[in-house]
């Protein structure tokens, strides 16, 4: 197929990603919203909000690695969704994955918190260097168990190829990671909550603390951007995580699903617990997620 | 040919007749005694050149017309020449120091210090045991006269302990003499020798009263309080005398007897030297007065000088080559500082730092505190290699580690000592006027060291294939040191860069790899120099030293050049690190764990060598004998340089206070000499049949553990440069742990690493560096919103902090993604997962570096700070060039990495589809992805501009902060202590328990020699109570025993 | 040691008092006293040393009447060592010189401190 | 306490070795080789009758040489050790007179004691004594002068001299053996003839080499004597 379909593919995808992306987090604040016992947002509040954003012609900025951190930002979302095949056993859809496995994935992911970090770093606006600092230092805590987690899948399917891994849990529902490998399955999980970001783990953007943490002094165009990387990153995080635990999708429908599911779990549990501070979210996972991760990888290590 | 005897008569014949001459002045008697001692001197030079060179042989003198044994004989043969020359040099040399101090105490005095030199000729050419008695009284008595030259309580009682002393010695002596010739009826020491004294009746005893007396003449420890009073309580000038001249002569008067003391007394004179060797030195840690301390150190070389007396059986033909290698060196060098303490007049060690106000004669306390601890180039270099290699091709491996022992003491107080002047305060000690006379002598000694050094490396046939070319470029530069940094930074880079064209022909392609990152990267890192002014210094000469020693280790093909070229460069570091401001402490720990590390090597050169001597340095890669601690060694000791957990508390420090273009120097480069000394010991190890399978397990645990808790003491640094010295030893922890690894992926990582990690490290530290200059501080949380002052220092950070987290695309994530795939390969799960970890902290440091520097708020001193200088950018955006060059296209780096490594490790290679690597694991595209990605990046960035492209610049307080608009910088920039809550959670993991450690060894050291050598009381009866304790112990040890 | 000679008595003399000499030299606080130990010591030495080159019933070794008419110009036959007797005069002399010095010592530290107690004069230690 | 009992404990050690050295001792019945040689040969080869001085004169003349420098050595010593500051030198040493007995005593035997000094020193190769001790009688006289007037003034440029020429004249003597004679202080100074066996003008230059020891040797303990002396003006 030639690079021009691929590239019209793509796109396909991307939009779709996007869109489903937004709507998942409308649902969200509609959810919690609910919770709160208040009516919430009607479900296309985030396409209103997305058109002001970008309707909107700003004049302001602090410069110009505040100009490039949306950039940075939407670059890695995208980019995540590139590398990552979304629909098993269709190379349409896997994008171009080719180009990479599992650890260009891990490591892109840092790809835009790194722009954004600086971006909104040069904003100057002291909420955004504390919302960031929380964050890496999140991030810090959540790589480890999540790392043996993947390692441990790795070790299983003896190889670091997303699509391997999916095709190894093709069959059966039992073929899963999730069942074939329960414990890595649930280090992962339990990670996940925090890649997540969701209460307990939301100390980045801790509204009513740091109103939206890292964006703060970010507006019209730069939001819009922010908020479409955002939906597409949630999707993206949900997606790997489905492809390793989930035995991936074969068509939009299963992915939507899963991802749903996948997305919803943290929610779920984001309304039930309230919020951590950050020595406390650090110290978490660094307790029972850290123990089944080692765990895990000690079932391999004999 | 004037014979010898002259030598005694010059010196008789005038010392009596200055009785008549002493009424035409002091300055005439003076006069005539230095003429005397010239004349002395050149008898014995006349005598050493003849013998030398073969004009002339041994030849006794017999004085009375009769034969010995009816009449007394003396003998000048090759040692004897040596021997005297060095006496009369010396004391012509002292005699014109002291010229004034001499006069001083009038004719009478002058006439004794030239017969104490006279007798001590004697003591070294007389062939009649009873005759050595009479001129060791001689000496003994005029030591005890010259000592009061000084004119003061101190040496008066100095003096009298001294001769208390030296009585209870003679009275043994003389007992053993005169049964010695009831037994045999002879006092010819020939006669002796034929006649082996042990088969008569009670002859041991007598021999054994004789050695005694020796041995005590020589000041062993502990039986030496005597000694220190003396070397502390004497002028300057006869301190020199003595641990020069008279020190000669003794360990002559015991070469001597212990020529027919029979073999069975050289174990135990090997024992009582190394005693003291090591004893001495140990007590000598907790001197605080700089002469009582060169005193210890003093009669510590003496030991060492009666080891290797000891052992010269053992060392068969090389014994004359060690023992004066070291002699000379230890005579030079110590008469050299004694007369340097008599002009620097600083009692304590710490006021020593006065001796800054006369640069040259710091040059000289350099030169001579090397050549004490043995560093090449000096004599004693040469001479401890070849003992250290002759003793453990014997199998005394416990005696290596004794004397290896006892340099390291020694070494811990003369460089404290040297930091000391190097270092500390002294704008309220006032120069000390210098007169001529007294500086010559000292240079004469200084300028001999440096021929002596080259005439030793040239006869040592182990060391004739070193290079000196580029240590004579390093000598040009010491002698241009008052150039402009101009012109010697240019001279140096254009040196270095013909150097490099030299060599690299003959280097294969691993070597080349190394020898890139030391010239290339030594030049790079030097065109910053250019943005300094002035002469700088003493700047050039040293970090070409380090330069020099950097590619010796590279072109070594022997184990010596190795040693060598490790000795330079660790010398060469050095000096570079005291170069900072608050560097004193941690340059010294610095020089520690070097010459403890450079001591690891040399043992585990010294057990490669077991049984038979072969220099090559492949030879590591068949070691047969304790294979495996030799292996242990060799990594230990070049795991000091790559500063592992455990060996790693030098760095910060020394990297964080180094100017700005030396830390670099130290941390890009300095630091890939252990790496490059890991290799090749790991090559050799591999390639050998020895069990190393654990030793390399645990290199890499503790490769993953210096990861860690180096980038996790990082995150929580407030000071730029110890950030990254701590980013350091992180980024070390991976190539070690990588190299650990021993298969093709763990080294392409590893090498990988080196590279990347030379590169964006020195893009930072350059560039942090730069800034420093800029802003005078360290201090992150000091600094803040610098982007809009110096965009180019911004980007050049950008790129570095983006090249070394490891993200995508640039040339950092090829490592990442490498170690991925070599550590699922090899299984070490855990260790992988702590390295990753470590990754992810890396982040953390990263951001704030950056952030906290250039991004929030700016501060008000720095509103119209430059931005870096250009002559720092060049290098840093040259080595963005390579980091891009790297992360497009990957292949070029690790195809030829790759093949390199094959015929190592053959199996399980990166296979190579165009642009795409792939491992039995995983698969990669750096250049796709590097494309994809720049051109998603493009497309946003466009998009982005299109919609905003009105926006203006908005003004640094244009945000509201708690509904208001904040103005101060201070209160609205979070850079303090920003990561307190992830503190809160790991505070544990950053207790530093190896600085607590190495606090509780040092002071274990400290406080046991401070307690322990209460037994110098500075009761004269208590010291001749050592002495005799020392005989009967020693009696009931060898005879009674 | 069959039966005891001259030699022995004079020997058992020298070593003792090199010994009692020893024990002044440790045990004495006065400065000067201690040098009287060393002199004593010395004496002591120097009487081991003629008593070595005794020989059993032989005369001074001077070439005089006594000894020429007695054993006819052989001299060999009728002179005690006279090597000892030379070293223990040079010894002799020795000896003097270092006493001598030490009592200058001894002199100059008194006017230095008003005491000749050894214990006063250990400010050079450790 | 534990200082006397780690001070038995030495002399006991030293009585151990010395034990030992005692019972290697046997008494000698005949001379050792050299000794024998000495006996057999001194008389004809040095001419004296003494044959510890040809001993102490010729064979070990370089032992001799030494000890003269010794007591050389320990003079200049003292003498710039103990030298006095310019007020000093013209203190009187206040001391209660001596005893009419001691002084008229020295008027009278002092020049005694000098030639007697003399005597012993010329005839050092013939009968008991020689240099060293002939010196040192002479230097008795010089003490008993100064114990009967403490404040005698020796005249120390004479003694310079004597010390010195007679000094110097020894190693001359002795380069003078290494140009004439077979080595340094050869002293028989072959062809120049031994004298006649036990008289006066025998054994070479014994005589005068002793004489010149014995000068030297008095004059440098008369030094010595008159430096204490002056010394206790300092105090």
């Amino acid at each position: 197929m030639s690079i021009y379909y691929k590239l019209g593919y793509t796109l396909l995808g991307l939009l779709i990603v996007l869109n489903w992306g937004m709507l998942m987090s409308a649902i969200f604040r509609k959810i919690v919203a609910r919770v709160g016992g208040r009516y919430g947002i009607p479900y296309y509040q985030p396409w209103i909000d997305l058109i002001k954003n970008l309707g909107i012609r700003t004049t302001l900025s602090h410069g110009i690695m505040f100009y490039l951190g949306p950039v940075f930002r939407f670059t890695g979302a995208v980019g995540l969704f590139l590398f990552m095949p979304v629909l098993f056993g269709n190379e349409a859809w896997a994008n171009f994955s080719f180009q990479g496995d599992l650890v260009l994935i891990l490591y892109f992911q840092l790809f835009g918190m790194l722009g954004m970090a600086l971006g909104a770093g040069e904003g100057g606006h002291p909420h955004s260097a504390i919302g960031i600092s929380r964050g890496l230092a999140q991030h810090a805590a959540i790589e480890l168990p999540m790392t043996m987690g993947i390692i441990a899948l790795a070790i299983q399917y003896q190889t670091l190829s997303i699509s391997d891994i999916v095709a190894a849990q093709q069959g059966s529902v039992l073929n899963w990671s999730i069942f074939t490998n329960p414990i890595a399955g649930v280090t992962i999980l339990l990670a996940a909550l925090g890649a997540m970001g969701h209460s307990p783990f939301n100390l980045v953007k801790a509204p009513n603390e740091i109103p939206i943490g890292p964006p703060t002094e970010y507006h019209s165009t730069f939001l819009g951007i922010l908020m479409s990387s955002g939906a597409i990153l949630h999707v993206m995080e949900a997606v790997l995580f489905m492809n390793l635990l989930f035995g991936g999708a074969s068509n939009w429908f299963e992915m939507i699903l899963k991802t749903f599911l996948i997305y919803f779990y943290s929610v779920f549990v984001g309304v039930v617990y309230p919020r951590f501070r950050i020595e406390q979210s650090v110290a978490w996972f660094f307790k029972i997620p850290l123990l089944l991760g080692i765990i895990a990888i000690l079932m391999y290590s004999f | 040919m004037v014979t010898p005897i002259y030598i005694v008569a010059t010196g008789l014949g005038v010392g009596f007749a200055i009785g008549i001459l002493k009424k035409f002045g002091k300055n005439f008697t003076g006069a005539l005694v230095l003429a005397a001692l010239a004349f002395m001197t050149f008898i014995s030079f006349q005598w050493f050149y003849g013998l030398h060179y073969g004009s002339e042989v041994a030849t006794y003198v017999y004085t009375a017309g009769f034969k010995p044994p009816f009449s007394i004989n003396l003998l000048m043969g090759q040692y004897e020449s040596i021997a005297s020359l060095m006496i009369n040099a010396i004391g012509l040399l002292g005699g014109i120091y002291m010229f004034n101090s001499l006069k001083a105490r009038g004719s009478d005095a002058q006439v004794v210090y030239l017969i104490l030199i006279m007798a001590m000729n004697v003591l070294v050419m007389t062939r009649d045991i009873f005759n050595l008695f009479v001129f060791l009284e001689i000496v003994s008595i005029a030591i005890a006269g010259v000592i009061l030259l000084e004119k003061s309580d101190r040496s008066m009682s100095a003096g009298f302990k001294y001769i208390l002393a030296s009585g209870i010695i003679s009275t043994i002596l003389l007992l053993g003499i005169v049964f010695a010739y009831y037994l045999t009826g002879t006092l010819n020491i020939d006669d002796f020798v034929g006649i082996s004294l042990n088969t008569y009746k009670g002859g041991g005893l007598v021999i054994f009263l004789m050695m005694m007396a020796a041995i005590l003449e020589l000041k062993p420890f502990p039986a030496n309080g005597w000694g220190l009073d003396l070397y502390e309580g004497a002028d300057p000038g006869i301190s020199a005398i003595i641990s020069g001249a008279s020190a000669t002569a003794s360990l002559f008067v015991l070469y001597k007897i212990m020529a027919f003391a029979g073999a069975e007394w050289n174990y135990y004179v090997a024992l009582i030297g190394i005693i003291t060797f090591v004893g001495s030195n140990f007590f000598g840690i907790v001197q605080e007065n700089t002469r009582r301390m060169l005193g210890y150190s003093s009669i510590g070389q003496i030991g060492l000088l009666m080891v290797v007396l000891g052992f010269k059986d053992v060392l068969g033909d090389s014994t004359p080559f060690i023992l004066f290698g070291l002699l000379i060196s230890h005579y030079l060098a110590k008469a050299g500082l004694f007369w340097l303490s008599g002009i620097i007049k600083a009692k304590d060690l710490k006021e020593w730092s006065v001796i800054r106000k006369h640069p040259y004669f710091l040059f000289l306390m350099g030169t001579f505190v090397f050549a004490l601890i043995g560093f090449p180039p000096f004599p004693s270099f040469f001479s401890k290699f070849n003992f250290v290699l002759l003793l453990t091709e014997t199998g005394n491996i416990a005696w290596v580690i004794a004397i290896l022992a006892g340099s390291m003491l020694e070494a811990i107080y003369l460089f404290r000592w040297f930091g000391y002047a190097v270092k500390s305060e002294n704008s309220h000690i006032e120069k000390n006027k210098v007169c001529l006379h007294k500086s010559i002598p000292i240079w004469i000694m200084a300028l001999a060291l440096y021929g002596f050094s080259y005439y030793t490396s040239l006869s040592n046939p182990w060391s004739i294939a070193i290079n000196f070319i580029p240590l004579a470029f390093v000598a040009l530069l010491f002698v241009l040191d008052f150039l402009p940094v101009y012109i010697k930074n240019s001279l140096s880079i254009l040196g270095m860069a013909y150097y490099f064209y030299l060599v690299y022909p003959q280097l294969d392609n691993m070597r080349l790899i190394f020898e890139v990152i030391f010239i290339v990267g030594g030049i790079l890192t030097l065109i910053a120099g250019f943005a300094y002014k002035g002469t700088r210094p003493g700047f050039h000469a040293v970090a070409l030293l380090m330069f020099a020693g950097l590619t010796a280790i590279i072109e070594a093909k022997t184990t010596l050049e190795f040693f060598f070229g490790w000795e330079l460069m660790t010398a060469g570091s050095y000096f570079l690190i005291i170069r900072g401001k608050r560097s004193m402490t941690h340059a010294l720990s610095y020089m520690m764990f070097s010459i403890g590390g450079a001591y690891a090597l040399l043992a585990a050169f010294g057990i490669s060598n077991v049984g038979q001597i072969n220099l090559d340095l492949n030879q590591i890669g068949h070691i047969s004998y304790l294979s495996t601690w030799a292996y242990a060694l060799l990594i230990l000791g070049f795991l000091t340089k790559t500063a592992s957990v455990g060996l790693h508390i030098w760095l910060p420090g020394a990297h964080g206070e180094a100017e700005s273009d030396v830390s670099p120097m130290v941390s890009a480069i300095l630091l890939k000499a252990g790496v490059f000394g890991l290799v090749l010991t790991l090559i050799a190890m591999n390639g050998s049949d020895s069990q190393w399978s654990n030793l390399a397990y645990a290199l890499g645990w503790l490769g993953a553990i210096t990861a860690l808790s180096g980038n996790l003491m990082a995150v929580f640094q407030e000071d730029a440069k110890r950030l990254l010295a701590y980013s350091s030893i992180g980024q070390l922890g991976y190539i070690v742990f990588a190299l650990a690894m021993m298969t093709h992926l763990g080294w392409l990582t590893a090498f990988t690493y080196s590279i990347n990690h030379f590169m964006y490290k020195a893009i930072l530290f350059l560039t942090i560096g730069a800034v420093v200059l800029r802003v005078g501080t360290h201090d992150m949380y000091k600094m803040g919103g610098l982007i809009a002052r110096m965009p180019m220092a911004f980007i050049a950070v950008l790129i570095g902090i983006i090249a070394l987290s490891g993200v995508p695309p640039l040339s950092g994530f090829a490592g990442k993604w490498l170690f991925y795939n070599a550590v699922m390969e090899k299984g070490w799960y855990f260790q992988g997962i702590i390295i990753f970890f470590s990754g992810g902290l890396a982040f953390l440091y990263l951001w704030r570096l950056i952030h906290t520097i250039f991004l929030g708020q700016l501060k008000d001193n720095h509103r119209n700070v430059k931005d870096i200088s250009i002559w720092f950018a060049i290098p840093v955006y040259i080595l963005i060039g390579g980091i891009m060059v790297f992360s497009v296209r990957p292949d070029w780096v690790l195809q030829p990495l790759g093949n390199m490594l094959s015929p190592f490790f053959p199996t399980g290679q990166l296979n190579w589809d165009h642009s795409y690597a792939y491992t039995t694991l995983g698969y990669w595209s750096g250049t796709n992805v590097f494309i994809t990605i720049v051109i998603l990046f493009l497309i946003v960035f466009g998009i982005l501009a299109l919609s905003t492209r009105k926006a203006h610049k908005l003004k640094q307080f244009d945000i509201t902060y708690s509904g208001e608009k904040p103005f101060r910088p201070e209160t609205t920039h979070v850079a303090w202590n920003v990561f307190a809550g992830f503190y809160k959670a790991v505070w544990p993991a950053t207790i530093p328990l190896v600085a607590k450690f190495w606090d509780y060894v040092t002071d274990f050291f400290h406080d046991g020699a401070g307690f322990t050598r209460r037994i110098y009381s500075g009761n004269g009866q208590a010291y001749m109570m050592h002495i005799l304790y020392f005989i009967i112990i020693t009696y009931i040890v060898i005879i009674g025993g | 040691m069959e039966y005891i000679t001259l030699g022995h008595m004079s020997l058992l003399l020298g070593i003792s008092l090199t010994v009692i000499g020893f024990w002044g030299i440790l045990t004495q606080k006065n400065i000067i006293k201690i040098i009287l130990s060393f002199t004593i010591a010395d004496a002591g030495v120097n009487i081991v040393i003629v008593s070595l080159g005794y020989v059993v019933g032989k005369t001074a070794p001077i070439i005089d009447n006594a000894v020429v008419q007695e054993a006819g110009r052989n001299v060999s036959a009728s002179v005690v060592d006279p090597i000892p007797q030379a070293l223990v005069l040079t010894s002799i002399v020795i000896g003097f010189g270092v006493t001598a010095l030490m009592l200058a010592f001894a002199m100059k530290m008194f006017t230095a401190k008003k005491t000749l107690d050894i214990n006063q004069f250990n400010e050079l230690k450790w | 306490m534990l200082k006397n009992i780690l001070i038995a404990l030495v002399l006991i050690g030293f009585g151990v070795i010395f034990y030992d050295l005692f019972m290697v001792y046997e008494a000698k019945t005949e001379l050792t080789d050299l000794a024998h040689y000495y006996a057999k040969n001194g008389a004809n080869e040095i001419g004296g009758a003494n044959l510890v001085t040809s001993i102490v004169v010729t064979y070990r003349g370089f032992d001799t040489l030494g000890e003269v420098t010794i007591l050389f050595v320990a003079a200049s010593i003292i003498s710039f050790f103990l030298k006095l500051k310019e007020d000093e030198e013209e203190k009187v040493i206040g001391s209660k007179d001596t005893t009419e007995l001691l002084v008229t005593a020295s008027q009278v035997l002092v020049p005694l004691i000098f030639l007697f000094g003399v005597y012993v020193f010329m005839n050092g190769h013939l009968t008991p004594g020689g240099g060293f001790q002939g010196g040192s009688i002479i230097a008795t006289g010089v003490a008993l002068m100064i114990m009967a007037n403490p404040n005698f003034k020796i005249n120390t440029q004479i003694i310079h001299w004597i010390e010195s020429i007679s000094g110097v004249a020894f190693v001359f003597a002795g380069v003078l053996g290494v140009l004439l004679g077979g080595g340094f202080l050869d002293n028989t100074f072959k062809g120049l003839g031994v004298g006649e066996f036990g008289t006066l003008f025998s054994a070479g230059v014994i005589p005068i080499i002793y004489s010149f020891v014995g000068l030297k040797v008095g004059a440098e303990i008369s030094n010595i004597l008159n430096k204490y002396q002056k010394s206790q003006k300092s105090i």
